[in-house]
Parts: C-alpha cells; structure tokens; sequence
C-alpha cells in the first residue's frame, strides 16, 4: 500500500494542471441550464479543446483513438478537472462513457472507424434510448420493437430519461428484434440518427422544474441494418460489454466536488453563526468522516483495477449505495446551514442541488436494487425477491 | 499510487489468519468466554513469538520493523478473532515496558473514565493524559511494581457486560495522577491515535466477520420453505453491512499509510459505526438465536460497544473532523489529493 | 376517556373532504402550480363560507363555535389535498383582521427569520415575536393599510422551492419590528402554539397522502413480473410510512384536545417527521416518475420541508421537550395520566 | 374526543390506587432473578392478593371467573400498577393472557372449570410449547408430533423460549397431529402437565446471561385426549382466538415505565453533568415525542377495542414496530447518560435493560414479519417475499 502517486503520476498532474491555468481563463461564460443548443456548443468546444490537447478518450485503448492511460491516471485527470473548475463531460457524456466504449469493443472496423473519431473530437454526441416507461428498474422488459424490412429496422416504441435528446446526433438505442426469445435473448443494440423521420422528442419536467432529461417517441423510424453493433439479439450482452471500460472512476469528480461543497458548508456556517449549533457541526464532521472514506474507496477501487483489470463494476454497487444516500444527507445538511430564511430559496447555492440530489438514489439502479446485487452477486445469497 | 496490499501483507495477514485459528480456534473463544477474559498467558507469549506486540520494532532492537499498515492488518484479525486482552496497550507499550514486546508482560491502559480493562492481570498499566485539543501532545506513563499494585488497590472491579473484556472503574484513581514509574516521550503525540487506529482495524475486523456470521445464517437458516436470505428484508441488510465495511477498511488502511489524526478520526468513526450496527444487524438476522449466550454475535456486539467508547469516542471525533473542514481548517490541503500529507508513519517504539 | 372522533367530527372531516374534492380537484391542483401558488380569491371565500377561517369563533361572534380538535381534522384535510395559501394564518386571524373569518381577506404572519408565505397578495400580515423561551407568551401584531404596504415594499421576493408557496424574504424588515396596525392580545401565549399545531395537522394529512399514494402505486406498478409491493424493500417502506404516520394522529390529535404546549411539541415533531420521510419514501417508490414535475409527490415533499421549518422547527422543539423531561422538568405531572393536566382548550378569537 | 377520565373510571383508579398503597409497603422483598422457585412463589402471591382483592382476570369475561371490566379500567389498573412499582405479572403471564383466554374461549365447561379458576388465584401457572428451532417466524412450520394412542396422545419434539417452564405446572402446546394437511391445518392445542414423564427442560442463556427461556424437549410424553382444546387440527384458529382478549393494553405497563425511565435518564444527566451535551439533550428530547406519542397511540387503541368491541390486533403491529425501535433507542441514550465508565457496568441501572432491549425487534414476530403484517393486511399490499 503506498498512497503516493508515482514520478509519472506526479508529471501527468503537473502538466495537465499547467495546461488547465492556460486554458480555463479563456472559456467562454456558462450557457444557461436551459439553453440545449448553447450548451451542446460549449460542451462540444470543451471537448475539441481537450482532444486538441491529447486528453480526448483519455481511458479509450489507443486502439479506439485513446490514449490508453492508466486508471490512476483517469482519476488524476477526473480529480484535477473538476477542482480546476473545468466543465463537466455535459453532452458528450454517452458517447465518452456508454456508446464510444461500446462501438470500440464491439464494433466493426467500419463502425470504428465511422462514429468514434467525431466522438473524440467533438463533433457528434450521442443520447441514450435505454429506459422505456415500463422498464426501468427491470430494464430487459423494454418493449420498443424492431422488424426488418429490407436493409433497414423499422421501429416503433417510446424511451425516457434520455438526456441530451434534443441536441444529439445519434441515439444508442436498445430494440426488440425477437419478441419471442426470452427478455435478454430478443435485444438488439442500434445507432439511430437522431434526425430520422418519426422520432419525436418531448422533455420532460423534472421536480427541480428543469428539463434535463426528454421521452423520445419513435413511430416507424428507419435505422439502417448495418448500424446494429453486435449480432442480431446480442443487443444485451453488447450493452453490458460498455461497463468493462468502467475503472472505478464513475465518481471521481462528484466526490471531490461533495467534499468542496462540504469545505463551503462550514465556512458559511462559521460565517451565519450556525456553526455555534454542535449539532449541525458534528452533523457534518460526521460527512466529512463519509466523503473521506469514499474517496479512499474510490482510490481502492481505482487501484485494483489498474493491478487486476477486473472491473470493480460490482463493488461500484457498494460505492453507489453509500454515496447516494450521502450526498443526500450533504444537501440535508446544507438546509440546516441556509436555515429556514434561506433554504427555500432556489437562487441559493445548494438548495437546487439538494432537489437534484434525490435521484440519485433512484437514477442508474435504485438503491433498492443496488443491495440485491450487492446482496447476490458478491454476499453470494439465493436470489428471490 | 498503489492501494493493494503487498504480497508481504496478504502473507502476515494470512499468517495471522493460521496462528489465530489454530492457538484460538472457537472452542478456545468459548473457553475464554466462560472464565471471564482471564487471559492465557501462554497464548500471550505466542502472539508475542509471532511478532504481534514486537512488529513496529525496529529490527535492531529485535522487532520486526515493520509499520502502522501491517499493525493494522494483524489487529483486523485479532477483532475477527475477537482475540482477547490489552492488545492495543500492549502492542503500543513494546520497547517502553520491558517484556511487552516478546508477550512476556501484560500491558493495559487507562485514559479518560473508561474502565480499564484486564486491570487484575496486568504487569503493568500505561496512564495516558485527558483528552487534548485535537492535534496536541499527549505523553503516557507506565506504572508498574508498587505504582501499580497501589493503583490496583485503589481501583474497583466491574461486573463486565463483555464477558472477554474484564474492567475496573478507576476514574478516580486516575484523576489523582499516580507517580510514573516511567515517562514514555518517545510516544507524545502518537500514542492516542495510534492506539485510536488500531482498535478501529479490530472493529473492522469486528464487522467483517459479522458480516460473513449473518450471510452464512441467512444461506443456510430456512422458513416459509426458503433460506431467510432470499426475503429482501434480511438481503438488504446484509448488503448494508457491506456497504458499512468497505469504506470503512479503506479509511482505515488510508489512515495507517498517512498516519494522519484527521483520517484517523475518520477511520475510527466509521469502524466503530460499521463494528456496532453490523453486530446489531447480524443478531437481528439470526432472530432468537441470536439473543443467546451461545451464538458468539452477542461478543461482538457488546466488544464493539466497548472499543467505540474507547480512544477516539463519537462526540470528540466528530468535533475533531468538522473543525478540520472549511477554510478554517487548521492544516493546509495537500495540493495531491484532498487529505492531508503523506507523513512518515509507522514504528511505534 | 374516549379518544374516538364523535359522529359529528367525523362528519365534519369528511365534509370538508368532499368539499376540497370539489373545488380543489387534481387539475385545479396543477392549475395552482402552475401559477406558482397565487391565491384563488374565489375559492378562499368558498372556505370562508364552509367556516374554515371561523370554525373557532363564538357563534354569537359569527363564527362555528368549534375547538382545536375539529380546527385539527379540517387542517389534516388541508394537507391532503395539498390546498395553498397561509391557512393557519388566516386561520388564527378570524376575529383579530376583519374580513378574515368570512374569506374575504387574506392574512398571512411572519416569525423568525422564516420567508413569509403569499405576502404579495395578502390584505395584512401578523407580526409575531421572536421565538420565545418555553412556555412564555408571545404576542402577535397585525399589519394592514399603510404599514403593510411599507413592509411588502421593504421585502424581497424569493424565487421559491415549493410551487405552491409564493415566498419573501423579509428578514430586515421584521427585524425593524414596524408599528403595529393592531394589538392582538387575546392570542398571546397561544398563537405560536396554536399555529404549530395546526402545521401538524397538515403535515398529518399529507404524511397520510403520500402513503396513500405509495401503496397505490406499488399496487399497480409492475417490474420483474409482479407488482413492486410484492417485493419486501418496497413492501416495508410502506409499512414505516404507516408507522409514522398513526403515532403522530395520536400525537396530533391528543394535543389538539389538551391543547398543552409540550404535548404540541411532540405532535409537531412527529408530524414533521412523518410528512418529510414519508414524503421522501414514495418518492422513491415511484421510482423515476417520482422524479418528475408531473407526479404530485414533489410538491407533498417541499411543502412538508417548508413546513417543517415553520413555527416550532426542529431544534427548539427537542429542547422545549428535553426541558420537560425529569424532576426539573417545570409543570407537575398529571396525577392521572402520564401527561399534562388536560386544560381547556379551543376558541381562537 | 374526550381524554379525561369518566367518574367511574376516576372512582376505579382511586379505589385501586387506595389498595395499592396498602399492600404493597407488605410485600416481601424481590427474590433474585436466578431463583425461579422463589420468583413463582412471589408471583403467585401477588395474583392471590389480587384474586382477594377483586382484581384477578380483570379483563377476562365474567363468565370465566374474570371481572369483565373495560379495556380503559384495564389500561387504569395496569398504568396504575407500574406507577406504583407492584410486581409484574410475572410466572403468570401465560396463564392469565394467553392459555387461560383460549380455554375460556375455546374450551368445554369441564376444561374451563378445571383450569381457569387456579389460573385466577394463582395456584397454578402455565407456560407456552409454541417455537421450535425451526419454527420460528414460520410458527406454522412446527413439527412436535402428536400420535394419538387410545385416550392419550404421545408427544414427541423440541420447544424452545419457553419462559417458566422450571416451575410451571401446564404447558399450552402446539402439536402436529396430522403431517399430511397443509401446514396450518395439521395442529392441534393440547394442555400438558409439566410433570408428566418424558419431558426435559433445559434452560437456555440468553445475551443478558439470564436463563428466563429455557428449551423443551418432548420424548415420547403422554398427554390425554380430554386434555385437548377445540377439535383435532384446529389448533391453529384455536390459538388465534387468544389474540381476541388483547384489547390494546399489551403494552401500556412498559410504556408508562420507558417513560419513567426516560425522566430518570434526564436527572441522572443533569446529575453528571452529560446534559450540557445539546446533542444527548435533544436526543432525549426527541425520545419523548416519541414516547409520548405511544402513550397516545395505546389510549387510541383502547379506546377504538372499547367502542368497536373489534380487536386492534393489526394495529398492534404497527403499535410494536414503534414501540420495539424506540425501546432500543431508549437505551442506547441510557449508554450515552452513563457514559464509557458506566456502561459496561452490569451492576448499573440500565446496562442489563439495554441487553434485553435486544430482543423486543425480534420476540413475539420479528420487525420484519410486523412490516410484513403491516404491509399486507392493513394495507392490503399483495403478498409476496
């Protein structure tokens, strides 16, 4: 066990840090959190800035375009960006994270050679067409079909909790091809231009009352046979495929940021005089003591992946299950700091944050399912409900 | 930047595993259960042959050398263990007390107004200083030979709620401040955390075991025509203890690389919540049989209880991690990494 | 003893029930939402009608001549149904503020450093004083005309959390404690109990809601082949939700009778609890769609919050609680009950 | 809603509270926990002085020898009886609230005559043969076989957390007497004499290093046919029926007691110095809302059974799903009153209380099998896993 980062590490850091200082200052402002064209541009700039500067695909297999760095080095860069205040992956999320990662392990030359280098480059973002309204948490019982009619699917459906819809090039889309195989059998996995005929994108409200997620409707849209990545029904092994790419970084920036919002939690309650509450204050040397452990799990997780190659994707449920629950209590908490004047008050820092943070509990596996597969698939107990 | 264990540290650890189930295996736990904690003096010197109390030695002066990393993975094991004695005093007493070292002398320790444990038995007993300001020295005498014969004298036995752990209230012994036998600088400052840090890897060991204790029952346990573990009330609870003990065992093994109060505190905090309410929720899995003398989840239970309230306790450790947050936070952030600086850790004597 | 409702009090809970189902229904709902909470004069007169404001006044004042019990079950109503506006204001208004009793003004108050609920549209303000020491009156003022024009102007509007309360920040201008248009003395000692009370209520009836909803919902909604209920997680968070939720009707309800102050501290603090958790709980049940502007269980969640903070939060009512507790706690015990004497309880005005 | 006490029910608790005064200061001391002959004889003096005085079986009908009072008079005699710190039910409980209630319900008038008098005036106690060791939260799953030999049965098997059962004279026991019907269907009650041959107790240590259970084992034990109550393999509905005499009271001794518990904690803080800690203080604060909102909560209770003549059975579960939780709250606050040099201490008030507490979420049907409870009968969720 040795915490120190190496020589290596250390100049990696070093150099994107320097690179950082340059670049960050000359960012143009934020775009409004409600203005999709305007963000998609300066998330896409960000990236070409990025890719422009060799950090593009950073964790990507040079193979695929990447630079193959180390996982160790994926969390420094992870850890350095988001103390920097550099902006966050936004648009280009699930073709860095989800259908990048997927076309590099699965896909053809041609495929390859098609979708990932404007990827890394900034040039197209992808969505996601996973969920649908009766699946969620039971995920393979979606039901958007595809039949083959020539050359092209044609496909008929209706997905949700699609982020970045509205301004996305291309849809990483999971279909039923065979609705008689079972649930995980009959499931393909296609690459849906996203200005095809008779998809349909309407947003859809969240409680924090933005629009960061839409429903996509497709009535008879046609995705050419050739973009399904994978074989014919393998769509669910193929998706599962992208995990791999996962080293146990997924929380990296989050939990630096938590730990920054912490630090800004006491000194605004040293600043209002709630800090003289040694209730509140041992609340949140409690959350300290959490977000501590995490990011030393984090770095564990890390590790052993960079020693093994084994993905850490199981032992993610155990990190997910504590960390959403505590971040929900860091947003608890951050009421208690603002105090009943300021804590309704949405032009406050923290008090959207502390409505976001309630999916975070629900969002990519409720917690609920979560301790099944923590409880399944590494405590080894008898499935069941 | 390398958090796996070594091979070095996978084979103490092992080790340890091996000793302890063969000098310690549950007929001895039991054995020991029903004469109250009395400790067995031969299993002492074992453990000090093994290098137990001896390992942050330096080899020149016939330990092992080795650090507060490798400590922490023998302690994991005793508290999976539920190894008994003044482990921690003693360990931290090796090359201050003559004999601690090689499990010839038996050490404990008294601090604050928790009892002290395996007072009646001890050659001698480290008396560490109130609870300083988070951050400030702290330096601990040993008393032994008449000191100690006077203190023992003074103090009063305790009728144990934990039946491995024999006690003594000696509050008021302790306030008035008996002579030293010995001043002890060399550990100023250090022994409070370290001995804070080693009872928290015990209580990860703790919350290891019960975790592995309440899967095992609930796999095997059957009503309604399936085992328990298959009804999501108890699955989740099983999940739950390993999302207690996972972050715990990296903040614990964090901690003893840095050797930083701060971590430390965390550490200490987050094994005695994962040691505490595992055990709850183990006893809760296995249902009436867990209200029994019998199932050893109540020894866990009422250990843990016990090593919480010792050293860094839950009110002074919360204290000492919020007043580390913010701008206000006394130490400067390392620019590598949220945490403090890696510090030269290790060797205790 | 007899702790049921009477035929008459249940009568008139479900009065108030099929009255709120029909000048309140679901897309009326929405439709306040989507203004952001402004106040529907209409509909506050048709309660001014239904004696809402006026249950508690004599009726030889005009009012219905009813207690805090009867108060209590049409503020449960309230909190069901999700009804906005600054009810309990208004509520313990009728026979201080003309017009109030009838619903033909709109009164709201303003205490701590709460942000004041629907201050843009109010026809006057009670001022209450700061958060007194347990157990000691406290007075309120009304502003109206001139003075209440003077502090909205003063106030600064807040862009604010819950949909359905319109919020000021108006901090400053409380704390310049402005002339008062009117002394209420007939309220001192009372309101802010009284107004803490009737919050409990509504955090009741919404607590009752949001497990309604749950259990509905996971009735209905399939995944893995059964309805999501059918699954313990899910299954038992249901069950915490009702085991919230009947101790603080018992709560609730008994303060509303005693009408003693420590009794209200205890139902507020439970009523609290159980509106926010229960809250949080169905949403998580709903999954995904809980997450959305479109289901009702977000707007349950921010008002219950709101609520939460409102009249006696949190810390100063464990304190108020703690204080009673022990020999030194200050009133003698009831001799015939584990309690407070029961005192007469009731009129408002 | 009217929660002052009626004339007569004033009349009832001065009268009894006049008596209590009398008698109690007469009392012989308590004998020692480990003595249980010395603990039935204690007992069992105390249900004669209450059969002299009037108050035996006070809720029990008045054709069974019982007092028929209300349940409020019930609540009043055992509210007042805690208060006043006279002895528990103690040796009797089975007697008096579960074996003696089925028999007077279930049993024919040569079984009621015969039993339910000594019951009364505590000649004879009972214990209850229900758990097995693998038969717990399955209760129905028991496997003690009962063989019917002309007028006797023979009984063989385990019983387990039979309390008393070193000095009981009966034994209410369930039995299977016919393996081949479905699980609920196979049972039958049957009313043991503890010195028959066959039977062996052995006592079993609990956490607390008590032995107030012990373990039964059944070897071949002949039980007479007229010993049986209610028809054969009805046991099960005969068993149920007991549950129609508990009319909300189940609990009101232990609460008024946590309650007094609970101001105790708060003088001894004061005490020692511990109350100056905001974070204990509240915490004690917080625990009476909550046990004042229990006591509340069992007036409700009573006062529905009282004007419905219905059983809040069901209710009682979530009554104890509260009560079980706070309870173990309630000393968990204990340990932190004493503080590290106390309580481990078996010799101080509480320490011993906090072990037992260890089992109220598990006794009598575990928090989870109450959720269950809870979840599918009130409020009518499917059944499930």
């Amino acid at each position: 066990m040795d915490l120190a980062y190496t020589e290596a590490e250390e100049e990696f850091r070093r150099r994107l840090r320097e690179w950082l200082a340059g670049v960050l200052p000359g960012l143009p402002p934020k775009p409004s959190p409600d203005d999709w064209p305007a963000r998609r541009a300066y998330d896409t700039t960000w990236q070409r800035m990025l890719y422009d500067a060799g950090y593009a695909g950073l964790h990507w297999p040079v193979d695929a375009g990447g630079q193959g760095a180390t996982p160790t080095q994926h969390l420094i860069f992870l850890e350095e960006t988001e103390r920097a205040g550099a902006p966050y992956v936004g648009a280009n999320f699930v073709g860095l994270l989800h259908a990048g990662p997927t076309i590099a392990a699965e896909g053809t030359a041609g495929q390859r050679a098609r979708w990932l280098p404007p990827v890394l480059r900034g040039d197209e973002i992808w969505c996601q067409g996973f969920s649908e309204p009766d699946a969620g948490s039971d995920l393979a019982a979606l039901r958007t079909r595809a039949v083959r009619d020539g050359d092209d699917y044609v496909v008929t459906g209706q997905k949700i909790w699609t982020s970045h819809a509205e301004v996305a090039d291309w849809c990483e889309l999971l279909v039923r091809t065979d609705p008689d195989a079972p649930k995980h059998r009959g499931i393909s996995w296609l690459a849906m231009p996203m200005d095809a005929p008779g998809i349909t994108v309407r947003p859809l409200r969240t409680l924090a009352g933005s629009t960061e997620f839409a429903e996509v409707f497709l009535d008879e849209v046609r995705v050419p046979v050739r973009n399904r990545v994978g074989d014919e029904n393998d769509g669910w092994r193929v998706t599962m495929v992208t995990l791999s790419f996962e080293r146990g970084t997924a929380f990296v920036g989050e939990v630096v940021a938590c730990r920054r919002t912490l630090d800004a939690l006491a000194d605004e309650a040293r600043r209002n005089g709630r800090w003289d509450d040694p209730v509140l204050r041992r609340r949140l040397g409690r959350l300290n003591a959490g977000f501590r452990a995490l990011w030393r799990l984090t770095q564990a997780n890390v590790s052993e992946s960079e020693h093994t190659g084994v993905v850490p994707g199981v032992g993610g449920s155990v990190f997910k299950l504590r960390y959403s629950g505590l971040r929900q209590e860091l947003y608890e908490a951050a009421a208690e700091v603002l105090g009943g004047g300021d804590a309704f008050d949405l032009d406050r820092e923290w008090v959207l944050d502390r409505l976001s943070s309630l999916s975070y509990t629900i969002a990519a596996g409720t917690s609920q399912i979560q301790r099944n597969i923590v409880a399944e698939r590494i405590l080894g107990l008898p499935k069941g409900r | 930047m390398d958090f796996q264990l070594s091979d070095d540290q996978r084979a103490l650890r092992s080790g340890m595993r091996d000793l302890l189930g063969a000098v310690f295996d549950r007929d001895r736990l039991r054995a020991a259960v029903e004469r109250g904690g009395a400790l067995d003096r031969s299993l002492w010197r074992e453990l000090g042959a093994a290098g137990f109390f001896a390992l942050r030695l330096p080899e020149e002066a016939g330990g092992v050398g080795l650090g507060l990393p490798e400590a922490v993975l023998l302690f994991e094991e005793a508290g999976r263990a539920l190894l008994p004695g003044p482990l921690v005093a003693t360990h931290l007493a090796a090359g201050l007390v003559k004999g601690a070292a090689e499990g010839e002398e038996v050490v404990t320790a008294v601090a604050g107004d928790l009892a002290v444990a395996h007072l009646a038995e001890a050659d001698a007993v480290l008396v560490v200083g109130a609870e300083p300001p988070a951050g400030e020295a702290t330096g601990a005498e040993s008393l032994t030979g008449e000191a100690l014969r006077a203190f023992v004298a003074a103090a009063r036995p305790v009728r144990s709620m934990d039946p491995l752990t024999p006690l003594h209230s000696a509050r008021a012994v302790a306030e008035r401040a008996p002579a030293a036998t010995e001043r002890t600088p060399a550990h100023a400052g250090r022994f409070r955390f370290e001995a804070a840090l080693l009872t928290a890897a015990e209580q990860l060991g703790s919350a290891a075991r019960t975790t592995e204790a309440a899967v095992q029952h609930a796999g095997s346990r059957e009503q309604f025509g399936s085992p328990v573990g298959a009804f999501q009330a108890v699955k989740h609870l099983c999940a739950d203890m390993l999302a207690r003990t996972e972050p715990a065992r990296a903040a614990v093994y964090a901690a003893a690389v840095t050797g930083d109060p701060v971590e430390i505190a965390a550490a200490k905090l987050l094994a005695d919540e994962a040691a505490v309410r595992n055990a709850r929720d183990c006893l809760q899995i296995h249902g009436g049989m867990g209200f029994t003398w019998e199932a050893d989840v109540h020894l866990h239970l009422k250990r843990a209880w016990l090593r919480a309230a010792s050293w860094l306790t839950g009110a002074g450790t919360e204290e000492l991690l919020a007043a580390d947050l913010g701008a206000a936070g006394r130490l400067p952030r390392s620019s590598a990494a949220p945490g403090r600086p890696v510090r030269e850790a290790g060797g205790g004597g």
